[in-house]
């Protein structure tokens, strides 16, 4: 099982990748785990998680090829 | 279909005072309209920390940022009566003193199209996945945090 | 002094949207400005007992309009913090699909432009002696009444 | 005693001069009854009166030369 990773600003600086694929996470509450873990920088950020372009508000279960954003807070405008 | 719609909102660069006076004179057609409300975002060259803000480059993530403009004008159609609306966004590089954003709204009476409009500005500050990258004078960057007025 | 601050409320005629653009682009140079808000009071073709509005022509008491305009701005210099303020108004003959008030405010953060001008636009609507007259396709006229919103 | 009268938009019509002069009225009340004499129209017309260019909420007594416009509603913007 493996989800398709998208970045962006702050966290993009901090992953050098604004797009990567990650494996065995089954839920939105592992990948944040995961994600301290192969970058502790991203750690000090707080970011929403949008499972195929929607926002989630609380632990999600994720699926074959989904596509996970991590979102800093936006300042658009 | 995504594509076209990619095109309506975001614009490359900044938005001009000409294209925002053409879009005005664009509905001197429209004689039911009695009313405009437009909201313009302009770059601010804040000195943080002893450097200035030069730009702001914008990112989006497009694909999220589309459904949520989508979203957004649907609710307002929904909610206020409105003869127009449009928004328009910048991504890319926006000098200070450039304009970045663009809300339009157009209605018979004056309140529908005050209150669509700010509502509207609200939502996009706050829904819409764009970011900030606040360029200095010395050519280092910050992420620009959106204050909550 | 009086007739100074008649050329900066009163336009003889439309405001032209080549008007607004040159407005908006005059703020560039102002880069504390992150926020501009601009309501446009456009001329409607209403259809009033079978006959069609083809033009409003403004009269106003302009001494008084004037000293009410005076007291709009500064009151509401007092309650935001604004960066500009411009308030123009036409006087004489408007046509249907054309723009008739331009109020335009700008600030370092969105809440007071958007308020301040909001607060304006009520004001003007309610305080100031203008009066619109209805001019019908078949010549006839009948004097404008303000709704309250 | 002479007052300044300025009439505009609807009233204009029913008076047919924007500006003229009235003498005896010693207050607004007065100068309401007077005018509803001279232009019988004016009756069914809704006006605010500004004394001085100031709008004044109850009757107001008038002094020689005051400048009287009446106003019908605005409708400006």
């Amino acid at each position: 099982m493996e989800i398709n990773i998208l970045t962006f600003g702050h966290i993009t600086d901090i992953t050098s990748k604004a797009e990567f694929r990650i494996s065995e996470v089954k839920d939105t509450d592992e990948l944040r785990i995961k994600l301290s873990e192969l970058f502790s920088a991203i750690r000090s950020i707080k970011y929403s998680i949008a499972v195929n372009k929607k926002v989630i508000q609380s632990n999600t279960v994720l699926t074959n090829d989904d596509t996970v954003a991590l979102l800093p807070p936006f300042s658009g405008g | 279909m995504a594509e076209k719609k990619i095109k309506k909102t975001f614009i490359e660069g900044t938005i001009t005072p000409e294209f925002i006076g053409d879009s005005i004179a664009k509905h001197s057609t429209k004689m039911d309209i009695g009313a405009h409300s437009i909201f313009l975002g302009q770059v601010r060259n804040d000195v943080i920390n002893g450097k200035e803000v030069k730009a702001i480059e914008y990112t989006a993530y497009i694909e999220m940022a589309e459904e949520k403009f989508h979203e957004i004008r649907e609710a307002a159609f929904g909610k206020y009566s409105l003869t127009c609306m449009h928004i328009y966004h910048s991504i890319g590089k926006v000098n200070a003193g450039e304009i970045s954003l663009f809300v339009f709204t157009s209605s018979a009476h004056r309140k529908d199209a005050i209150k669509a409009c700010e509502e509207i500005v609200e939502r996009i500050k706050s829904e819409v996945p764009v970011w900030g990258k606040e360029i200095f004078d010395d050519e280092s960057h910050q992420w620009k945090v959106n204050k909550d007025h």
